[in-house]
């Protein structure tokens, strides 16, 4: 988990937490009470660049919501080093391994740039999908459409259209 | 010669046929017709009556054709054989143009002098009137022109013969081309036991039918003439229920009976190149060792083969058989009609009687779909019009990637190279051959062209240094419409080798940027070191009235910009789609992504415009190769709207 | 590009497996072009026509014969190492050949029926194309190749740009040639429509059917084509035999001879075989 | 290699004999300078050939057959086709029948014109290869290659193709030239005559080694014409004079270890010697007169009987010979009415020969009653000269062991050449290995 640094602009009040929500793609639209919800799993923390926010194969504790800034999803390809599959750009999330058992990263994340995430807490948004299964009903169809994104554009580097 | 018009209607005695062979023959011109060689009726020299076919006819049925003596006397009692006139106008290899190296490494250019024959043809069919008719749309219908094919038919004379003899594989009353000679002929020939009642179809016709000076055919003899006609039509019938065939067969498009055939047909040709209408040409070069003087030579090809349709990278768009054959039927009877305006079949059975396992194509359409009565036009010629190749020098070789380079080239031609429309160009190296390559950047004296090392051919244009020469043909094809865009937001999406095609687009805007509202370039590459443009990209940016997106497919950890697929690039984007126009370029399945999320952000098909890829080998719709659905890619497009090519865009084979 | 002037003269080398000589033969039978191509092109390797003798390393290497001994495989598997391209030619290196036929039988009975001493003769069970073993850079095809291709290749060679090889059909040569279809107009079986071209329509314009030198085409329809042979009078087993020929180990032909039990080297006699099906079995007959 | 030995146990090993067609070796033993073992090894790949064709009809098989050697496909067809049309009982057209002989003809060119220039005459004259005879004397290589080549011409007019030609079946020909065809090559043999005079006052005048042999020459000979494919087996010395067919009344094939091709012997187990010496001598009365004329004036012909280095000069005498006849039977065409004659499949044997450039190649096949073979045995010409060559080494090897290496073998692999080996046929030579014991 990195470490927060320098003079933290650590505004956790509910409120300004339910308006960073409403700024990004992944939470915009939703229903207060879920927003407030959320906001209650949520803490916000800045990166410098080159910060690796994940490792892949360690647990991943929280899903993170790209505010601004990039971050970079990396595997490692032997003889190839670290290869960049994708970039998380703002408004959309990472660390949804949190939310899939066995809960460890698929990948190392790492920023790019200065980045300024909302982190959800992993175990207590689980709890939270598990008891309020309104919560679950708007989140889940969020967390499949960026799935299914990276999915069919994975399918098209995987087809490695443009080596022609 | 007697200058009285004698009768408009003689009768020539079969003892006297001898006479009509010889005056055909005067100022040393070719006499071709019926002779017998190798157990079928082909088109020969005739000297003489006894070349001729006496008494000789052919039973017909698919995949079978046998020679039989009829035992009478008749010179014509026959059905049309294996050859077409289609060899004579139109001849199935042709030494096209000729390009030379000389050791300063200077090119040049020219046309292969020839010999055009002087030819008259006797014993042409109405069939075969009527498919020199649709050649002449072809070849002369322009914008382009085949002067070769314009010189050939222009110094042959058409001596028709009516029909009395259908055989068991004619269908020309169903496509409305025969049995009946209506025009297009110098002279008309119908034959009776004891002579020819003889009439003229044109002022040379007239005047060889002044020469034989005749008696009056009597009125016996003319009615005996139509008799037969009636008779012949009568044989033949209606084998194909007539209406609607075009729309029909292009609904038809997923019939299982494509399959069906594929799995009888051979795809051995055998029925485009008896066809008499079937244009299709592939080029190829031949050189010396040193590749110093080379010709290139066109040959008769055919959309059964797989080289066909298979495009500069290996990829090929009509993989299976039933593909190919789908291409065919439906090019012949429908799509044919939307490029020519006229069907391109006129029923005379060859591809029914040559098929060697006996394929019925009227079988066929009666399963597939119902054809349509369909009008046949006379083909006028458009002005004489063929792209001439112009030496162009290289000024500057600028690499752009590992394998990627980018040639200024220019001309010293007087004209102003940017003013001229077109997408493409075919550049020519000696002893090479042509490829097309889409210009990258205009300019006055000639242009800018950006060219990935793949096959042999660009990797030695990649190769090529500054004072190198090679052959440029005038700008082709219908490019980007970006006056459509003025007033618009402006969409420019290139994936890979996409982005070179749509340069000039930005050249223009950036020219005109007033005219037009805000502007997007999205460009996606492989790998960061696969990106095209990199400063200029840099520049449009730079400016502050362009936005320019970048991402790549993979990276290594050095690449802090965007990696995903060009979509990636705006799939979050909040801008409004509904006031754009989008220009896409790049692998078809990529556009394919591109066009779906453009469709999310509010892009209709009618302002969604994209590049195809098609093997192209004349670049001016001759050849053939370059068809999808109804269009040819190199002269309708490369450039159509989503909404042009409907159906077509992204169906498999077509 | 008149690139031989200024580049190193590539070095080339002939090798030869189990095959009859022919397709290296016509590397000499190219009396026009021979002397012009030994100018260009290094001939390191070509024992059949120099005492000179070199080892690898070769930018080119021309493979006849297909692989029927153990040597022969060794050889090859060394060719390969020595060779930046290796071409075979003919329809032994490519397809396997005539003697290819055998790899349907019983090796050892086929041996003992030719030679009093069969424990003298080493060879392999079976007769297979080069491409069975090794990678292949190209292929000029043919039996005997073409003197047309080996002077196009030689020349896209020096010249740098793709030789222009054929995929088509010999139906296409015959109808440019205007030749008459000697199966449609005289009921002679022709293997043209599967076959690849590359002879000029040579058969068929000798008044006979094409019997495959240049082996399968692309999507070579067989069954389609056996069909019609049979419809119209060609007992099967002869049929069959009308692929068992120099490509006949080639797929599609090679699924089809075993199918239609024209395997080479036996006697079967196919079911009802009349004197009428074996007047039509004549490749040359009518039917 | 030991220098200090006396040169008469000099022992030595030859890496490679080239310029022939295909693969083997030569095994010497010499003791005290003698002799004492010449056994050829033969490397060439098996091809089966006699089983491939059984089942076959016999049109497939004359294409089939025509692929043992791309050097000879016409032996091959030509003793097949003889073997099955006196099965078959078909007279052959007499037209049709020449123009076989011309299709002879222009193999007979094609394989001399090859053996003389390109493999040959640089043993001769001291070089490596034609090509490398081609940097000192184009010319005379040039000469060669357009020899060759009509002959190759003459083999696609009337063939189809120079190898492996398409045209023959049984009963004439598939397909009959126009005269107009034929007419066309005339100019070109009528230049081809000239050169092949050439050829030989060129031979003529090469030093060939001494080494002359009392020897059995064996081939065709017919009452009227030059021996090709028809007449009898007869030999120089006359004690064998028997029909085409019974060959093995007097000839039988051995399988000798190390070799993939069969033996030949007489019945008494000796050796012989086919090819154009044997025919030259044998025939020498039913040359044409050119070449008749032309072979007097070399005054070889008693050489060319005994000594086989002046094998080159029968060549020579032989081009002359078929350049002649060709341009004879191209004037005297008509052309004929069909192909080939009509015949009915019946049950039987026969056995056939006809004479390769290189000698006589003799074939036996049986059919069932439907044509289809049921039996075959093909006894190529080089596998038939394999014993004399192997003579031929013991007898000359002393003579050379005094040479150096170099030397010594280039004379070895002449004498070997000499019999313009066509190993795919038999099988090919090559690593000759001599030692000393």
């Amino acid at each position: 988990m990195p470490e927060t640094e320098g003079p933290d602009p650590r505004t956790d009040d509910t409120a300004s937490l339910v308006a960073l929500l409403n700024a990004t793609w992944f939470g915009a639209n939703l229903l207060p009470e879920t927003q407030v919800r959320l906001a209650g799993l949520a803490r916000r923390y800045q990166a410098a660049a080159g910060t690796t926010l994940l490792t892949e194969g360690q647990l991943a504790n929280e899903i993170g919501i790209v505010l601004s800034g990039r971050v970079s999803l990396r595997t490692l390809v032997p003889e190839e080093g670290w290869i960049t599959i994708l970039t998380v750009e703002p408004g959309d999330i990472f660390g949804q391994s949190a939310l899939v058992p066995p809960y460890r990263s698929t990948s190392n994340v790492v920023a790019l740039q200065q980045v300024d995430v909302l982190a959800l807490d992993g175990p207590g948004l689980r709890a939270a999908l598990a008891a309020d299964h309104d919560l679950a009903a708007q989140m889940y169809p969020r967390v499949l459409q960026a799935m299914a994104r990276r999915l069919s554009a994975t399918r098209l580097q995987m087809l490695d259209l443009l080596a022609r | 010669m007697t200058t009285v018009t004698r009768s408009a209607i003689g009768f020539l005695p079969r003892a006297d046929f001898q006479r009509l062979i010889d005056l055909l023959s005067e100022d040393d011109r070719t006499v071709i017709g019926p002779t017998v060689a190798d157990g079928a009726i082909v088109y020969g020299e005739v000297r003489a009556v006894s070349d001729l076919p006496r008494g000789i006819g052919a039973e017909q049925a698919p995949g079978s054709y046998r020679l039989v003596d009829r035992g009478n006397d008749l010179l014509f009692a026959y059905t049309v054989g294996p050859t077409s006139w289609k060899r004579f106008v139109f001849p199935p290899t042709l030494a096209v143009s000729r390009s030379h190296r000389d050791e300063d490494g200077h090119v040049s250019f020219g046309p292969v002098p020839k010999e055009i024959p002087k030819l008259a043809f006797l014993g042409v069919r109405a069939c075969e009137l009527a498919a020199l008719g649709v050649e002449d749309r072809v070849f002369l219908g322009g914008p382009y022109t085949d002067e070769d094919y314009r010189a050939r038919r222009t110094r042959s004379l058409v001596v028709a013969v009516q029909c009395a003899e259908p055989a068991g594989t004619c269908f020309c009353t169903s496509m409305g081309t025969g049995p009946g000679v209506r025009s297009g002929h110098d002279l008309l020939l119908i034959e009776l036991d004891d002579g020819f009642v003889v009439t003229a179809g044109s002022p040379v016709g007239s005047a060889i039918l002044d020469q034989l000076d005749l008696e009056e055919a009597s009125a016996d003899q003319i009615t005996a003439g139509s008799d037969q006609l009636a008779a012949a039509r009568q044989r033949i019938g209606d084998p194909v229920v007539a209406a609607g065939l075009h729309d029909r067969l292009m609904a038809k498009l997923d019939s299982p009976r494509w399959a069906d055939v594929a799995e009888r047909c051979l795809a051995c040709t055998n029925c485009t190149a008896s066809c008499p209408t079937c244009f299709c040409t592939s080029v190829s070069q031949r050189s010396d060792l040193d590749g110093q003087t080379s010709v290139t030579e066109r040959r008769w090809e055919s959309c059964f083969t797989k080289g066909f349709s298979t495009v500069a990278l290996g990829g090929n768009f009509r993989p299976r058989v039933q593909d190919r054959y789908r291409q065919w039927l439906t090019h012949k009877f429908a799509t044919w009609i939307d490029q020519f305006g006229t069907s391109g079949c006129v029923g005379c059975g060859r591809c029914i009687t040559w098929c060697p396992v006996g394929i019925d194509v009227r079988e066929e359409l009666n399963v597939i779909a119902p054809p349509p009565q369909v009008v046949l036009g006379n083909g006028k010629g458009s002005e004489a019009h063929s792209p001439r190749t112009s030496v162009f020098r290289v000024d500057a070789a600028r690499r752009e990637t590992q394998d990627t380079v980018t040639l200024t080239l220019s001309t010293p031609s007087g004209i102003d190279w940017s003013k001229l429309h077109g997408e493409f160009v075919m550049v020519s190296v000696p002893a090479v051959g042509s490829v097309p390559i889409s210009i990258s950047r205009r300019l006055p004296t000639g242009m800018e062209l950006t060219i990935r090392g793949v096959g042999p051919a660009s990797t030695i244009l990649t190769g090529l240094g500054h004072g190198a020469e090679v052959g440029l043909s005038a700008p082709l094809g219908r490019g980007w419409p970006v006056d459509m865009a003025e007033d618009h937001d402006v969409l420019i999406v290139g994936g890979g080798m996409g982005l070179p095609p749509l340069r000039p687009v930005v050249d223009e805007i950036i020219e005109h940027r007033a005219k037009f509202g805000e502007v997007r370039i999205y460009h996606g590459a492989r790998t960061p070191g696969d990106l095209l443009y990199a400063e200029e990209l840099a520049r449009w940016a730079a400016r502050g009235d362009l936005e320019v997106g970048v991402t790549v497919d993979r990276a290594d950890a050095t690449w802090l910009g965007r990696v995903g697929v060009v979509t990636h690039l705006f799939d979050h984007a909040r801008w409004d789609g509904t006031k754009a126009i989008a220009f896409v370029c790049g692998p078809e399945r990529m556009i394919q992504a591109t066009v779906t999320t453009l469709a999310l952000h509010g892009v209709t098909s009618d302002r969604i415009f994209v590049s195809m890829e098609r093997h192209m080998e004349c670049g001016v719709g001759l050849c053939g190769h370059c068809q999808m659905g109804p269009y040819f890619v190199c002269k309708d497009g490369p450039v159509f709207s989503l909404a042009q090519l409907g159906d077509v865009f992204g169906r498999e084979g077509i | 590009m008149g690139r031989a002037a200024t580049t190193p003269r590539p070095r080339l080398g002939v090798v030869k497996l189990a095959s009859c000589d022919g397709c290296q033969l016509m590397l000499l039978d190219l009396e026009d072009e021979l002397l012009a191509i030994a100018e260009r092109i290094d001939i390191v390797e070509f024992p059949e026509a120099s005492t000179h003798r070199s080892s690898g390393p070769y930018d080119v290497v021309l493979v006849e014969g297909s692989v029927s001994t153990p040597e022969q495989l060794e050889q090859i598997l060394e060719v390969r190492r020595e060779a930046k391209l290796l071409v075979t030619i003919g329809a032994c290196a490519t397809a396997g050949g005539i003697q290819a036929m055998r790899n349907w039988r019983e090796h050892d009975a086929f041996r003992a029926a030719v030679y009093a001493h069969p424990e003298y003769v080493d060879s392999l069970a079976t007769a297979q194309p080069v491409a069975d073993y090794v990678k292949v850079d190209a292929e000029l095809r043919g039996c005997p190749i073409s003197a047309e291709q080996l002077v196009e290749f030689v020349t896209a060679l020096l010249t740098g740009r793709r030789a222009n090889l054929p995929d088509e059909a010999v139906c296409a040569d015959c109808k440019r040639a205007g030749r008459v279809c000697v199966m449609v107009a005289r009921g002679i079986p022709c293997l043209g429509p599967v076959t690849m071209t590359g002879c000029g329509s040579l058969c068929p314009g000798f008044d006979r059917g094409c019997y495959a030198c240049f082996g399968p085409r692309e999507q070579a329809n067989v069954a389609s084509l056996s069909r019609e042979f049979i419809r119209t009078g060609l007992p099967p087993v002869e049929a069959g035999r009308l692929f068992a020929g120099f490509t006949g180990y080639a797929e599609p032909f090679r699924a089809l001879v075993t199918e239609l039990g024209g395997v080479p080297g036996t006697t079967a006699v196919p079911h009802a075989a009349s004197a009428a099906d074996t007047a039509a079995a004549r490749p040359g007959g009518t039917r | 290699m030991t220098t200090e030995a006396p040169p008469f146990e000099r022992a030595f090993r030859v890496e490679g004999i080239t310029r022939v067609e295909g693969e083997g070796s030569l095994h010497l033993v010499v003791r005290g300078g003698a002799v004492t073992e010449a056994r050829l090894k033969i490397f060439e790949a098996p091809r089966y050939f006699e089983q491939l064709v059984v089942g076959r009809h016999p049109d497939q098989v004359l294409d089939i057959v025509a692929r043992i050697c791309g050097i000879c496909p016409e032996a091959y067809q030509m003793s097949a086709a003889g073997a099955f049309e006196s099965i078959f009982g078909v007279d052959v057209d007499p037209q049709v029948r020449a123009l076989r002989r011309l299709l002879y003809a222009g193999e007979y060119i094609e394989s001399h014109g090859l053996h003389v220039y390109l493999l040959h005459a640089p043993d001769f004259l001291g070089y490596a290869s034609a090509i490398d005879l081609a940097k000192d004397h184009r010319a005379i290589v040039e000469q060669g290659l357009a020899l060759k080549k009509v002959g190759n011409d003459l083999m696609r007019t009337v063939g189809g193709r120079a190898i492996h030609p398409v045209n023959v079946r049984v009963g004439g020909l598939y397909h009959v030239p126009s005269r107009d065809e034929l007419l066309a090559m005339r100019p070109a043999l009528a230049t081809a005559l000239q050169q092949a005079k050439a050829t030989l006052d060129f031979v003529a005048q090469f030093q060939a080694p001494p080494f002359e042999r009392d020897v059995r020459l064996v081939s065709l000979r017919h009452p009227t014409e030059y021996p090709l494919f028809a007449g009898r087996i007869v030999s120089y010395d006359g004690s064998i004079d028997i029909a085409i067919g019974d060959w093995r009344t007097v000839f039988h094939e051995e399988h000798h270890e190390g070799s993939n091709a069969l033996h030949a012997r007489t019945a008494t187990g000796e050796t012989y010697q086919l090819g154009p010496s044997a025919r030259v001598s044998i025939a020498a009365d039913q040359l044409h007169p050119i070449a008749r004329e032309a072979l007097d004036r070399t005054g070889l012909a008693a050489q060319i009987a005994r000594n086989p280095f002046w094998s080159i000069a029968a060549r020579g005498v032989e081009l002359i010979h078929y350049c002649a006849e060709a341009i004879d039977i191209i004037d005297g065409y008509q052309r004929p009415p069909r192909p080939f004659e009509p015949w009915t499949p019946r049950a039987g044997a026969a056995g056939w020969g006809s004479e390769a450039p290189r000698g006589t190649c003799w074939h036996h096949w049986e059919t069932d009653a439907r044509g289809m073979v049921t039996h075959a045995q093909i006894v190529p010409p080089t596998s038939q000269n394999q014993g004399q060559i192997e003579a031929d080494l013991r007898d000359f090897a002393p003579a050379v062991l005094g040479l150096d290496h170099e030397a010594a073998t280039r004379r070895l692999e002449q004498l070997i050449r000499s019999y313009d080996p066509c190993i795919s046929c038999a099988t090919h030579f090559l690593d000759l290995t001599v030692e000393g014991a």
